[in-house]
């Protein structure tokens, strides 16, 4: 009995940091490579979620509707660092602070404008498998925890070849690493950076889908993940796309096994100890470069 | 060796620590006085009750604002859980009521010092590395204050806790009255005590370490140490501003301990108003809060927030400095 | 001589795979002019991070007036009497420039005439007209100037001056370097680290010269110019750019 | 900048004289000036489902002042949006009595937002209704005030016994209870233990989870594996949704009779018609349910008038839970005040204290701090409901009512296993 609440415990918590994951991974980008605090990003993926629910209505399915959703969203993300960084980018480094406030700002405006059109009330999606479960033995599987989940490690595989081998995505990490060094070889640091956060911002849209079929969602849902998704950004280590997959389903495993065999009212401490922790004793992170 | 200014322009251009310096400070203490002076006024004049009420929560405001703008202002880093602390001072007082009906200079006190040790410790772990890790571990402290108090029966959990508080002395002519005398009273010392900071080596420093940690630490300013005391001096600011509000309301829950609206109306107000002197955050919570309470009889407060949102992107894009430096910027003044 | 007022022995640095300083030895010696020169990356900004503590080396030791600061935090070096400025300005903006000199003597020499001192270096270094000025309106020299009158006004026992003539007009030069020289003269040793090499020449009385975190040259100007390694690293890779 | 403080002195002053001006103001009074009635609505916030009061006591209103009003005087509303704040309770309620000026309260939804007005109700000695606020006046004791919702005398542990009256009946034994970390559900998981105990039964599972938790297969794994007869599960909305959706996917095991009980959410049609079939089987509570035991022509001639409203305002297209009650709330201040033959507090309290007022949800007595002498909450198990239509909560035999016995439809379908594949 305690092996297979284990297992089940642990296949959860899989899943869900799987999820995670897969909100973290924009923030990864823009947060982990292009320094930019966006604490806005968790409001970006309600948004997507909020979008998948308008289609879904429609008879589409959420997940299938959010790839030419990730459209708009890079479309979106790249007017928005634009505007950002009209703002910031040439005020110079002490200016984090006032980005965050900015952010902050956006969010609330995001929050509030879904809130006006779709009212505080809980939207969820109608997907045919929401009620079944993939059983594997003593292990049970939900479909609705099963299914987003697989989007977390297409998602971040997708990426890391993306900017591992793609030039565009070489000129990524070498903006991470210093943007001088990319405008002595003749690429528009400015132009980079736009195209990350908009891939950033297009990631959103996927994992939002993604979390509406795990639970219904509410405007103010973003709030409850700013904490997890940032820790999972600094428990993987700025930057790191693989490590985000592995600290969110550390997060994830923690917090299901905090839940199953401690008390579920202390899972959502499990984040937090974990992002000060980090903080405290080991900044650079799981898997990031020693800065 | 360079001389372009004589002697003769030395002895005329000297500013600086002149004897204004000293009247200004006398006539910021006798507007404190007169401040006071003034709410005893209205305690005793003053018939209709309401005027208390919106007052509490518009003063309270004054003195959260101003907390947080220790921190968020002069040091430039900025703490997105002020509630965290808020809260904490909130239960503090909470559980001294319950356990042994402590009278509020007592809850104020504990609160206080529950604030400067939870101050502490987040800085102690967040403020080694970069500001931002620190922004963000304060989004994160208000779950984990939230979830802890939801585990404590004692405090009454998620369900509140409804106390009697000890009743308002006699000469206070009631609880409102007293109420409000009390947070204007906690208004006002922080407001002083945020001006000696601006004024002292203190807050010199700490604008210094604003405008480049590493250039500040190479003039010798022991950074982290400056930025823990700040951390422990606005979150002990922050949860004596919360401490009253058992004594007010009578009743706590975690959703109004650490309710958003007063996390995002205490970074919003400083900024509005302007984080570089004490002034800013005074105009700011003033400006914010009266205008929020007559609005939440008159427009609905999702517009509110929205509001709020475009003011504080607003304000951010294009004054930086807040009321405060659009006024200094038109009378071509600057300075603190 | 008597003992050195600053002491590097060993002084490694690393990030990552990529070893960027050392091992290093220095000496620096009371009122001492040194100049410090190497191309680009050759480890002069490290170093001196090393010096004032802003970077920790994995490797080595730095003594500092008789004690081992090697684990003192910046500010502790900076009360004991060793000041620097930087490379690229780091003005207190939103301060005047008066007050940006009384942050450092606040905190390494509070007295009750902060505001004579502060007014006496501003006059020596010729920004008494700015004193009440922001910061951040100044132009390139006199945040330069700034940037030295911060470092000086608290009578350091060395001063580190990284690149303080970069981006200078030849007269804006002469007036750093009459500055620098002053300075010296009351007893302040001084550690210029400068590309502008007539400027080095000019002031330095021992030039050290690296080249990939290493030490290749220590000597007097005359002898540093002339050494055939130096010329075909430093001077070689001046010219191909 | 002395200039800037000196300004800022005078800013002081007039921030001052504006929030002091309403004091000036005097509305006048007297024979033929309206009623008015305040209160606080929850119109945005947390509570925002809860907005259907308004139109409650709108309809009240309409139909009171199309009757010609109370003692021959209209009626008028005077609302806030307390936006599901505590913290906007105190000035908000202080405003409606000291500047507005009304004659009789409101309480805003709930005991949570309730909770800072009692202390100020029994001060000012203030006639008031109170709305859905359980057990809000169990400790103030304030003789002016009473409930519109039928939770029944020393409803903090009471509230929800139907539900151990039916397990009783049902020969449960084993009991879990699960509650989310929110007010409502902690203190309906504490009377909960109390019944257990009372009737003699054995808790074996007792958990509480935070709120926004999604996954519930290990919770529901560990219940399980104690293999309860009854589980009591206190959750809102969003958890609501999570666990039913869990119900389906991990299961419970064959040993559960009854499951739910004080599940919040399963009154609105939002969340009935997302989960449709899935909450076949389930027990939850309700006010009213379209049964032959309870439908009267009163009731029904409301809720057609309330549909149109709420289909044009988007609100709740069911309103079987808030808005009969705000309706009640209406019928009780004026039973009141005619009562009375006034708007004495005293003599208006008298009236209800004394005697039986016909509402549109029953006959309500009340008892000396303002219960329903009565209990009438309403334990309904889900059965027969196909496809995710709304029209079908309308009709009998989807929310069949198992208890109070007075009001009974018919028998529970047990085990849960049974019941949900029916």
């Amino acid at each position: 009995m305690i092996l297979e609440l284990l297992a089940n415990a642990v296949s959860t918590g899989v899943l869900l940091g799987c999820i995670y994951a897969a909100l973290a991974l924009g923030l990864a980008v823009s947060f982990g490579l292009l320094h930019i605090p966006n604490i806005a990003h968790p409001v970006f993926v309600v948004t997507g979620a909020f979008a998948a629910t308008v289609f879904n209505a429609m008879g589409w399915d959420p997940l299938l509707v959010s790839l030419p959703l990730a459209l708009v969203f890079y479309g979106a993300g790249i007017a928005f660092f634009e505007f950002y960084s009209r703002i910031y980018e040439k005020r110079g480094e002490a200016d984090t602070m006032q980005a965050l406030t900015l952010f902050f700002g956006v969010s609330l405006v995001i929050e509030t404008v879904l809130v006006m059109k779709f009212g505080a009330d809980q939207r969820s999606t109608d997907v045919d498998y929401v009620g079944q479960s993939l059983v594997l033995g003593p292990v049970v599987m939900p479909y609705r925890l099963l299914i987003p989940a697989l989007v977390a490690p297409v998602m971040v595989t997708a990426l890391w070849l993306y900017l591992k081998f793609t030039y565009a995505g070489i000129a990524i990490r070498a903006v991470a690493h210093d943007e001088r060094a990319l405008s002595v070889s003749g690429i528009n640091p400015g132009w980079i950076k736009r195209h990350a956060f908009g891939l950033a911002a297009a990631t959103a849209a996927i994992s939002g889908a993604a979390l509406v079929i795990v639970g219904p969602i509410d405007p103010f849902a973003g709030r409850m993940q700013i904490g997890r998704a940032f820790a999972v950004v600094i428990l993987a280590g700025m930057g790191s796309i693989p490590g985000t997959l592995a600290a969110g389903i550390l997060i994830g495993v923690t917090e299901a096994l905090v839940g199953a065999f401690g008390s579920p009212s202390w899972a959502p401490a499990v984040a937090f100890t974990m992002l000060l922790a980090t903080l405290a004793f080991k900044p650079s992170g799981l898997f990031g470069a020693s800065r | 060796m360079s001389s372009r200014e004589t002697a003769m322009d030395l002895a005329v251009r000297r500013p600086g620590r002149s004897p204004s310096a000293g009247r200004r400070s006398l006539v910021f203490a006798l507007g404190c006085v007169g401040v006071l002076a003034l709410g005893v006024v209205l305690t005793r004049t003053v018939e209709n009750p309401y005027i208390f009420f919106a007052g509490y929560v518009v003063i309270q405001y004054v003195a959260v604002a101003t907390g947080w703008n220790v921190l968020g202002g002069y040091a430039g880093y900025i703490n997105f859980g002020p509630t965290a602390f808020y809260g904490v001072g909130v239960y503090t007082a909470a559980f001294l009521v319950k356990a042994m009906g402590a009278p509020l200079p007592v809850s104020i006190a504990a609160a206080g010092a529950a604030g400067a040790l939870l101050g502490l410790a987040m800085g102690w772990m967040t403020l080694r590395v970069q500001g931002v890790y620190f922004a963000i571990a304060t989004i994160a402290l208000v779950v984990m204050a939230e979830t802890v108090v939801h585990n404590i029966d004692y405090l009454g959990g998620a369900s509140g806790l409804a106390l009697m508080p000890p009743q308002a002395p006699a000469w206070a002519g009631g609880q409102p009255q007293f109420m409000l005398m009390v947070m204007l009273a906690i208004a006002v010392a922080f407001v002083a005590a945020a001006r000696w900071i601006e004024i002292s080596a203190m807050g010199r420093a700490l604008r210094a370490l604003k405008a480049s940690e590493v250039a500040a630490e190479c003039a010798g300013v022991p950074t982290f140490r400056l930025k823990l005391i700040a951390c422990a001096i606005s979150g002990a600011m922050l949860a004596i501003a919360g401490a009253p509000y058992v004594y007010y309301a009578s009743f706590i829950e975690p959703g109004t301990a650490f309710s958003l609206a007063l996390s995002l109306n205490a970074i919003a107000m400083p900024l509005i108003g302007g984080k570089r002197s004490w002034v800013g955050p005074v105009l700011g919570a003033l400006l914010l809060a009266t205008v929020q309470q007559a609005a939440s009889v008159t427009i609905s407060s999702e517009l509110n927030i929205l509001v709020v949102g475009v003011v504080l992107i607003a304000f951010v894009a294009v004054a930086p400095d807040g009321i405060v430096g659009i006024v200094e910027k038109l009378t071509g003044r600057r300075g603190a | 001589m008597s003992e050195p007022i600053l002491a590097v022995t060993g002084v490694e640095q690393r990030f990552g795979p990529f070893r960027a300083l050392g091992p290093v030895d220095l000496v620096l010696h009371r009122g001492e002019r040194l100049g410090i020169i190497g191309p680009n990356g050759s480890g002069k900004t490290t170093l001196i991070n090393c010096i004032s503590g802003t970077l920790r080396p994995q490797q080595g030791r730095v003594v500092f007036d008789g004690v081992d600061v090697t684990d003192a935090p910046p500010h502790r070096r900076a009360r004991m009497g060793l000041s620097r400025s930087f490379q690229i300005p780091k003005p207190f903006t939103g301060m005047t420039v008066l007050e940006n000199l009384l942050v450092p003597i606040d905190q390494i020499c509070p007295s009750g005439d902060a505001e004579d001192r502060a007014f006496a270096v501003l006059e020596s270094v010729g920004l008494l007209r700015r004193a009440d000025h922001e910061a951040a309106g100044l132009s390139q020299l006199e945040l330069r100037k700034l940037e030295l009158a911060r470092a000086l006004v608290v009578q350091p026992k060395v001063l580190v001056a990284d690149e303080a003539m970069a981006g200078l007009s030849e007269g804006e030069i002469d007036d750093v370097l009459a500055i620098l020289t002053h300075l010296s003269a009351t007893g302040i040793a001084v550690i210029m680290i400068e590309h502008i090499m007539h400027a080095v020449m000019r002031f330095s009385t021992r030039i050290v010269c690296l080249e990939t975190g290493r030490v290749i040259a220590d000597a007097a100007p005359e002898a540093v110019a002339a050494d055939p390694l130096v010329q075909k690293v430093y001077f070689g890779e001046q010219t191909r750019h | 900048m002395a200039a800037t403080r000196r300004e800022f002195g005078t800013l002081v002053a007039a921030a001052g004289a504006a929030v002091a001006m309403p004091a000036v103001w005097r509305s006048a009074h007297g024979q033929g000036a309206p009623i008015r009635i305040g209160t606080t609505i929850s119109k945005t916030g947390a509570l925002s489902a809860t907005k259907s009061t308004l139109t409650g006591l709108e309809l009240w209103r309409d139909d009171v002042n199309k009757a010609g009003g109370l003692l021959g005087r209209p009626v008028e509303l005077v609302t806030y949006d307390d936006q599901s704040a505590v913290a906007q309770i105190p000035s908000l309620f202080s405003k409606l009595v000291d500047i507005d000026k009304v004659d009789v309260l409101v309480s805003p939804y709930g005991a949570g937002l309730s909770a800072p007005l009692m202390p100020f109700i029994k001060q000012r000695d203030l006639f008031t209704i109170g709305m859905f606020a359980l057990a809000g006046n169990d400790a103030t004791r304030h003789d002016k005030f009473f409930h519109s919702a039928p939770w029944g005398p020393d409803s903090k542990i009471n509230w929800a016994r139907g539900f151990f009256d039916v397990a009783k009946q049902n020969g449960c034994s084993r009991i879990a209870v699960l509650s989310a970390d929110v007010e409502f559900a902690k203190t309906a998981a504490g009377g909960a233990e109390q019944i257990a105990a009372e009737y003699g039964m054995t808790v074996v599972y007792k958990q509480s989870y935070p709120p926004a938790t999604n996954d519930f297969s290990s919770i529901l794994r560990n219940i399980k594996a104690q293999t309860p007869d009854a589980v009591f599960v206190c959750s809102y909305p969003p958890d609501s949704t999570a666990l039913v959706r869990g119900l389906s996917e991990v299961g419970i095991g064959d040993s559960v009779k009854l499951f739910g009980g004080a599940m919040v959410g399963t009154q609105y049609a939002s969340l009935l018609t997302s989960l449709g079939p899935a909450l076949n089987g389930i027990v939850s509570f309700a006010l009213y349910a379209p049964e032959p035991t309870m439908a009267n022509t009163e009731m029904t001639a409301f809720l057609s008038r309330y549909e149109k409203v709420a289909a044009e305002q988007g609100l709740d297209p069911l309103g079987f839970y808030i808005p009969p009650f705000a309706y009640v709330a209406g019928q009780l201040i004026a039973a009141a005040v005619t009562g009375a033959g006034s708007l004495d507090k005293a003599a208006m309290a008298k009236v209800l204290h004394e005697t039986e007022v016909k509402t549109i949800a029953g006959p309500a007595r009340f008892n000396a701090i303002g219960d329903w002498t009565e209990r009438r909450v309403l334990m309904v198990q889900f059965r027969d409901i196909k496809g995710k239509d709304v029209e079908q909560f309308r009709q009998p035999g989807r929310q069949v009512i198992l208890d109070p016995p007075s009001l009974r439809s018919g028998e529970l379908v047990a085990p849960l296993a049974k019941a949900r594949s029916s």
